[in-house]
């Protein structure tokens, strides 16, 4: 159908902090992240199939190294003060990422970064230092907005992008009006856009449901069945590379031994934690991190099942009857983490082990519990590439910078790593990466019983695009720009 | 007088209360399934729409899919405990406080009430929060912890009591005879503000009772998969919303309890004299 | 005979007591014509302010009519509707409480609280309440009756605010004037004042009055009729002369010779030996800087002796024994016990010294503990100072409750099932367990009524000859000192102003402040009020 | 005393597991970052020395700057703190009078069908959780009846009656919590006083009854009342935490919890300081009308 026009389009967002600003280099909460894409717009923009459609770069390519990069800027595009985007906004906003003391939640990515120039009034050369044939998908993130040059000033939300910013209260709200002047056809359908911070997941529910907000993320997968039969709503699934874990720590009893933890593995039923935590929005996990939602996703492993009777074989294999543990959580890593530690409970009876689940602070527990006790609750909502998500957290380099979640040191597994980032041949970098998440699966001690879908909640009166980005929630963060009311 | 019409109601509603807390204490023998049994899909199943998978299931059950009615029972028992022996500790330390800056007055009541108000004037959320933070969280912290809070509160009424008690001319006697500190306490002021003790027990108890449904709020109360009265209403609070009632029952036995636990210091006050 | 203002007939009250109605007020009747002033007398519990208060129509909380009526200028006060009640409450009938204190609403002047009853219901104007107002309080004696009414009840003293009461009794002109018990808080001086003002403005409106008193003598002086009451019953009602001079019943003949005094032997100090007790030169006040409360005062008791100290309230009486006890240290002076300097501080006190010298108070509700047994009370200073134990410890208690003829049976008797003398029987014995050597008694009778107040004294006296007790014996009541004094100590804001014998002293006082104090108690003559104070002569005799 | 209170509050929030620059910069942030704030926010320097740092500035009327946002603490706090106090205020205007009412009404009818029934419903009220209250009603009057919006949020300017319209079930669940502890104290207090003999003087001197509760009674309650009713707004004002939360209302209490967990020690001490300032406002308030409704203590011998 064709799109209406008009509107003011009001979103509730359940992440948000007080902290948030207009800075790029500010931190990384959804309602920064939305309100990043409504003002502003990347070089490349990831498009529903999951593919990279130019935004503000017209076209990109590299040099058969893989290192030297070239992005052309679009002509003709203004900022919402009137200036024209040209080649040294680009080199400028990126160049901030880099800059010392940023706390920039991009910059570990643009680390391989040699060089960000001006080639041209419209030409961007980009210079790596390591070859990196994902390199571009980096620039997709909305951490990668474009800003006009010298802008500094966490107040000033002027950009190119498809909303021009009227009001900002941290943590609160933001409130933006249509950009008149938008370049991009067919897109920014509302007159006005609102954002509305929403801590409690029953308050979004309510809020939608009385009329106050037209849509909001994070839907409470608790009511979700009950919130799917209100005659005014709709509810927004789709596959995403969020996923549920819980992790042992290979260097820390009882995990030192490979059999206790398959036994773990196969103590838990998967299929339950996916009826029951995600209320059937989700699928079951395999044990490593990549699922459908990325390009080379190895469907050949065979699926872990859960088998108590397997895991006593296991445990008895490790030379034990019975097993207890203690198993850490709080509502940190995800909502509902105490209810699937407690389900995990349930399952492991079975198979003769005891799961002692440990309700923790919220407040310390990235500090005091993750990586720092054997058994942990964790989610990650999925990196942008293969290489990000495999590289970040389950290699030697990751455990030294403090991110590996298992401890996980296979000289095997780093070496694959470093291989795929300069393949360019497709065939031999897909092999790659199958052989990378079996060795995870089968080699690793991560427990990835579940990928979420994002699940996002709409009235009826929102229209949307046919098919929804994936990227992240809300149709990849866009949902300002591509959606309209009915 | 209209009390008199009223009080088989009362006598009913407390033989009530008292017989569901005989029951919660007896949960293994009585309640029809294990907690923490997953029985049935979330909050379906109760008894006016119950189907052949939902046997024995009275109140359906709850978000996760265990019966509602076990867990209601065994969560009585829990919450009854902690906030029983929460408020019996906070009432022990703030009565002998309390007597004591009466009976000492001079310095020492100044500096046990400089540390009272100092406790009371900081949002007690935010201490309870740093104080868990720091130390952990687990039952007897979280019992202390409340027991302590609260006690400022009783501090105060101990004191203020106590203080009118030692102006009484038995107290002076008392004092004339050279009795210790602890006889005076016990034997010469406690007996004799019973009666506002008693009141205040009722309504600290509710408070107790509130308390720690609120930290359970905040994920800080008593420990999954423990029931807990508190922790059940905030899970199943969500389903509000959608006209779900799962949450109203342990919101009701919270509030039978406060009842039934004030009603119980009105008719004990009302023995006393 | 016209038809009486007043007609009580066949009144029974009940109140509620454990749950169970009990009867306190059995069939009483009375008629009260204009102008006449009745006053009603009998021992405490008696039934006189049920009595007086059914006269407006009203019964205390907890309590209900059951039968008869009270007539009011032709009006059934217990049957009309409220609005009428209240109204006659307002203007026709007014109540003189005992205690004008705690009558008073502390949060308004009393002004306010004269002008209120006419501001509702009558036309007059603000100014003329004011200067009504002022006369009364002008002719009551109070002074500055301009601007008094402006001031909050604690700013009056009790003898004062007796007589503000008194004014706004009468603000309205009523017809019937209750008085209960107006003087009874007060001190003799004040009283014989107060009694003055009573009689004087009877005398001026005609009205008529009910006097509810427990003193006989007192009565005497102001009522043209007495009644007497016990048990919620009249005993007999008689013209005031006809009363004094031939009762006709026993309990009326008890009454009057309750206040004939008796005496034992002369006390003779014995020469040479030195006292138990000397205090020296005291100096004391309550804060440090703080008013002077006791002002170089010297007591000395002897082994044996009972010493009386009179004065009017708050001349420092209390705070004396508060001294010796060691309650509130004093700034100056010298305390030697039995040869031993007396420590200041309690708590610095040994055992043996806290035992030797006790103190009993003088409100028997107060002074002993409500959530103890009797047996409790009496039996820890026998464990604490003497170490006795159960059965030793019960026969002990025994044997001292028999000593103060009180029932074996109390001792599992909680305080407030006895009664006012009993309690103070009991805080007496409790003293007595610790054997002590130094008994004081701090205004042990004066909350009890006379026969019961007697009925202790003579149990003391008793102690006294049996034990030779040596005793510091504070009141304000002369005829006690007769009956119980060797020797007597007059005090005066702080200071000692006269001392001798007790003959010396209340014979033939020859100090102002002493002859002031032993004129103004009254006696049992109808005319004596009009003998000492000439200026309160009545028209009607 | 409220110095007192901002070093133990910050050295105790200091002292707290976790990491302010993790905490600002979430979980994903890296290594780097997170050195990169810890320098920039000073936190290599020791605390006590951080403490004298911002007590200076707060000597000079300078709360500083938070550490996440970087704006300064006033401006941070001020609108929400008006917030906090618009919302305690209405939850008073609703409490306040109810509770007079209702402890007034039982005082006066003791033992009487409307005592029994004002203390078993505000004996129910107060022993439900707030969020069970606030979710309650929203269900009801929000979703159900519609009479009221769900959450509070409000428009960039807001009137008044906006402003009332969108915090009427917020204060009402505020309410709830107070209402029953008032009642009760007033009914207390009342009844000491209405058992007090200069009450049935005013009775035999043919008050009639409303003059006697208003004029005579109240007055002589007022100290006690004035008390709980100044308790009870402090814990309306430190208390609105949960009902902050659920009714997305951007209030004191919900940047208090969210600075704690983001160890934003300049906000935390500041807000502490308010709540604790406050507190000991409203008792400083309590203690001179109890004063000026005394006037034994107004006029002193
Ligand atoms: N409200 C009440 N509840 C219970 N008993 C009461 C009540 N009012 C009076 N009584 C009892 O009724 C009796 C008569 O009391 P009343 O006050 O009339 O005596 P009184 O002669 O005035 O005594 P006093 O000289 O002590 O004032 C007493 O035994 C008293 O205890
Ligand atoms: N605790 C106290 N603090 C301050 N002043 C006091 C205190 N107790 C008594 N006073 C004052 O000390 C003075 C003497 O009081 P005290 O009680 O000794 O008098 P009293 O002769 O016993 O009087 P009464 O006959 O009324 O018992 C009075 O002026 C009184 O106001
Ligand atoms: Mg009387
Ligand atoms: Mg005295």
């Amino acid at each position: 159908a064709e799109p209406k026009q008009g509107g003011t389009f009001r979103l509730g967002i359940g992440d948000f902090s007080p902290t948030d600003t207009m800075d790029v280099t500010s931190n990384d909460t959804k309602f920064y992240n939305i309100a990043q894409l409504c003002a502003r717009n990347c070089l490349i923009e990831i498009a529903p199939d999951g593919s990279l459609i130019p935004e503000l770069a017209e076209s990109w390519g590299s040099d058969d190294t893989a290192k030297v990069w070239t992005f052309k800027l679009r002509s003709g595009v203004t900022f919402h003060s009137g200036k024209t985007l040209d080649a040294q906004d680009v080199v400028f906003t990126l160049g901030r990422h880099l800059e010392k003391g940023t706390t920039s939640g991009i910059k570990p990515f643009l680390e391989d970064v040699e060089t960000f120039e001006a080639a041209g009034p419209l030409e961007v050369k980009i210079t790596l230092k390591n070859a990196n044939v994902d390199f571009p998908a980096i620039l997709a993130t909305p951490n990668a907005v474009i800003v006009a040059d010298g802008n500094r000033d966490p107040k000033d939300g002027n950009g190119t992008g498809p909303y021009i910013l009227e009001n900002w209260q941290p943590g609160v709200s933001a409130s933006f009006k249509k950009n008149p002047n938008y370049w991009k056809e067919g897109r920014a359908h509302f007159d006005a856009v609102e954002l509305i911070g929403i801590a409690d997941p029953s308050a979004r529910t309510s809020a939608l449901i009385g009329g106050k907000i037209d849509a909001y993320n994070q839907v409470d997968l608790k009511t979700v069945k009950l919130l799917k039969a209100a005659p005014t709503v709709n509810i927004l699934s789709v596959s995403s590379k969020a996923h549920y874990c819980f992790p042992m720590m290979m260097d820390m009893d009882p995990f030192t031994n490979q059999a206790v933890v398959d036994a773990m593995r196969y103590g838990i039923n998967r299929q339950d934690m996916v009826d029951r935590i995600l209320n059937g929005y989700g699928t079951v996990g395999n044990d490593q991190p990549i699922n459908a939602s990325y390009r080379y996703f190895n469907a050949d492993l065979p699926q872990r099942e859960y088998d108590p009777e397997k895991a006593k074989s296991l445990l008895k294999k490790a030379g034990m009857d019975h097993l207890a543990v203690t198993l850490n959580v709080s509502e940190v890593p995800f909502s509902g983490a105490t209810d699937a530690a407690v389900l995990y409970k349930e399952h492991a009876k079975a198979a003769g082990i005891d799961i002692d689940v440990k309700r923790v602070p919220d407040d310390s527990y990235w500090d005091k519990i993750w990586t720092h006790v054997p058994l942990c609750a964790t989610r990650w909502s999925g990196r942008l590439t293969e290489d990000i998500m495999i590289g970040g957290v389950y290699t030697t380099s990751a455990a030294n910078a403090g991110w590996n979640e298992t401890a996980m040191k296979d000289p095997q597994l780093d070496e694959l790593v470093i291989k795929g980032r300069s393949e360019l041949n497709e065939d031999k970098r897909r092999q790659m990466y199958y052989d990378m998440q079996e060795i995870i699966r089968d080699r690793g001690s991560n427990n990835i019983f579940a990928f979420a879908n994002f699940t996002d909640a709409t009235t009826k009166k929102v229209a949307t695009p046919e098919k929804l980005g994936n990227d992240r929630e809300l149709d990849s963060m866009r949902a300002p720009e591509r959606w309209w009311f009915a | 007088m209209t009390s008199r019409l009223l009080s088989p109601l009362r006598w009913i509603f407390m033989g009530l209360v008292l017989l569901w807390l005989l029951a919660s204490f007896a949960a293994p023998l009585v309640a029809p399934f294990t907690p923490n049994e997953i029985v049935g899909s979330a909050w379906s199943g109760t008894f006016w729409q119950a189907t052949s998978e939902h046997k024995g299931m009275i109140l359906g059950a709850d978000q996760l899919g265990r019966d509602l009615f076990t867990r209601l029972l065994y969560g009585t028992r829990n919450t009854m405990m902690v906030a029983l022996a929460a408020t019996v500790l906070c009432f022990v330390i703030g009565i002998f406080l309390g007597f004591w800056a009466a009976i000492a007055r001079g310095a020492i009541d100044m500096v046990l009430s400089r540390i009272v108000d100092l406790i009371i004037a900081i949002p007690s959320l935010i201490l309870t929060l740093l104080v868990i933070t720091a130390t952990g969280p687990s039952t007897p912290v979280l019992i202390i912890v409340i027991a302590i809070i609260e006690a400022t509160r009783v501090f105060r009424l101990a004191r203020l009591t106590g203080m009118n008690i030692t102006t009484l001319e038995f107290f002076e006697t008392a004092r004339l005879r050279g009795e210790s500190k602890l006889w005076l306490m016990t034997r010469e002021i406690l007996p004799n503000v019973v009666r506002p003790m008693v009141t205040e027990f009722g309504l600290r108890f509710c408070f107790v009772f509130l308390f720690i449904a609120s930290l359970s709020f905040l994920g800080l109360g008593v420990q999954p998969p423990i029931a807990d009265l508190g922790s059940m209403v905030r899970d199943n609070a969500p389903a509000l919303t959608f006209g779900v009632l799962a949450p109203f029952f342990p919101a009701g036995v919270i509030a039978a309890m406060a009842i039934a636990m004030n009603f119980a210091s009105d008719a004990a006050t009302d023995k006393i004299r | 005979m016209t038809q009486p203002l007043l007609k009580i007939d066949g009144l029974r009250i009940e109140v509620e007591k454990d749950g169970a109605w009990s009867e306190i007020l059995h069939g009483v009747s009375l008629d009260l014509h204009r102008g006449e002033i009745l006053g009603v007398i009998g021992e405490s519990g008696a039934g006189k302010s049920t009595i007086g208060l059914a006269a407006l129509g009203y019964v205390r909380k907890g309590g209900r009519f059951s039968g008869g009526t009270v007539h009011l200028d032709g009006v059934e006060m217990l049957s009309a509707p409220t609005a009428q009640v209240e109204k006659m409450r307002g203007m026709r009938v007014a109540y003189v409480a005992q205690s004008a204190a705690s009558h008073f609403n502390p949060a308004h002047t009393i002004g306010d609280q004269f002008a209120e009853v006419l501001r509702m219901r009558s036309p007059m104007k603000k100014r003329d309440i004011a200067r009504k107002a002022a006369d009364l309080y002008a002719e009551l004696g109070l002074p500055d009756p301009e601007s008094i009414g402006g001031r909050y009840p604690h700013q009056l003293s009790g003898g004062q605010l007796q007589r503000a009461m008194i004014a706004m009794a009468m603000a309205t002109d009523p017809d019937l004037l209750i008085f209960d018990e107006p003087t009874t808080a007060l001190d003799v001086t004040t009283q014989l004042d107060v009694l003055g003002c009573v009689k004087r403005a009877l005398t001026r409106s005609g009205a008529a009055a009910l006097y509810i008193t427990h003193d006989l003598a007192l009565v005497a002086q102001i009522s043209d009729r007495i009644m007497v009451m016990r048990h919620g019953a009249v005993v007999e009602s008689a013209p005031t002369r006809q009363m004094l001079s031939a009762p006709a019943e026993d309990y009326t003949r008890a009454l009057l010779k309750g206040v004939a005094s008796e005496r034992g032997p002369e006390f003779e100090a014995p020469k040479g030996e030195r006292a138990l007790l000397r205090l020296d030169n005291l100096t004391a006040s309550y804060a440090s800087g703080g008013k002077t409360v006791l002002k170089d005062v010297t007591v000395h008791v002897h082994r044996g002796e009972t010493v009386a100290i009179v004065g009017e309230s708050g001349s420092g009486k209390s705070t004396l024994t508060r001294s010796v006890v060691g309650l509130l240290p004093p700034s100056d002076g010298a305390m030697v016990f039995d040869g031993q300097q007396l420590l200041p501080k309690l708590e610095n006190r040994r055992g043996e010294v806290l035992r030797r010298i006790q103190l009993v108070h003088q409100l028997p509700d107060l002074s002993l503990n409500g959530a103890q047994s009797i047996g409790t009370i009496i039996g820890r200073p026998l464990q604490l100072f003497r170490g006795l134990k159960g059965q030793a410890q019960r026969d002990r208690v025994a044997e001292l409750l028999s000593m103060l003829e009180l029932p074996e049976s109390y001792v599992s008797r909680l305080p407030h099932q006895l009664s006012g003398g009993e309690k103070q029987r009991v805080a007496i014995a409790r003293a007595l367990a610790a054997e002590p050597e130094l008994l004081i008694c701090d205004e042990v009778t004066s909350a009890l009524d006379q026969l019961v107040a007697a009925g202790v004294l003579r149990i003391l006296r008793k102690l006294k000859e049996e034990l030779g007790l040596s005793m510091i014996f504070i009141t304000h009541d002369m005829a006690t000192v007769r009956e119980i004094a060797d020797t007597v100590i007059v005090m005066r804001q702080g200071a000692v102003v006269n001392r001798g014998t007790v003959a010396e002293v209340l014979d033939h006082p020859s100090e102002p402040y002493t002859r002031q104090l032993v004129e103004a108690a009254p006696e049992m003559d109808p005319d004596w009020i009009t003998r000492v104070r000439p200026d309160f002569a009545s028209a009607r005799g | 005393m409220l110095i007192v209170i901002s070093a133990l509050v910050f050295f105790a929030v200091d002292m707290l597991p976790g990491d302010v620059a993790r905490a600002i910069l979430g979980s994903n942030a890296s290594t780097e970052a997170l050195e990169a704030l810890r320098l920039k926010l000073g936190l290599d320097q020791p605390a006590v020395l951080r403490y004298f740092e911002w007590a200076r500035g707060v000597l000079h009327g300078d709360f500083g700057v938070s550490l996440g946002s970087g704006e300064p603490v006033a401006q941070a706090i001020s609108f929400r703190l008006y917030n906090t106090l618009f919302l305690a205020g209405l939850g008073a205007v609703i409490s306040v009078p109810l509770a007079l009412a209702l402890g007034i009404g039982s005082a006066l009818w003791r033992g009487s069908l409307f005592d029994r029934a004002a203390s078993i419903l505000t004996l129910g009220a107060i022993s439900m959780p707030e969020f069970f209250v606030a979710y309650t009603l929203v269900a009801w009057f929000a979703l159900h009846f519609q009479i009221f919006p769900p959450i509070a949020t409000l428009p960039p300017d807001p009137s008044f009656g906006d402003r009332i319209e969108v915090l009427i079930l917020p204060a009402i669940t505020l309410a709830f919590s107070v209402v029953a502890h008032m009642m009760r104290m007033i009914r207390a207090a009342l009844i000491d006083v209405l058992d007090s003999p200069y009450m049935a003087m005013a009775e035999m001197k043919g008050v009639p009854m409303r003059r006697r509760v208003l004029r005579h009674a109240l007055p002589n309650a007022m100290a006690p009342i004035i008390n709980v009713i100044v308790l009870n707004l402090a814990y309306l004002i430190v208390g609105v935490v949960v009902v902050e939360v659920i009714f997305v209302y951007p209030g004191l209490g919900q940047l208090l919890i969210d600075s704690v967990s983001q160890r934003d020690l300049p906000l935390v001490q500041a807000s502490c300081l308010i709540f604790a300032g406050l507190y000991l406002l409203l008792n400083t308030v309590a203690d001179v009308l109890a004063i000026a409704f005394n006037p034994r203590l107004r006029f002193p011998r």
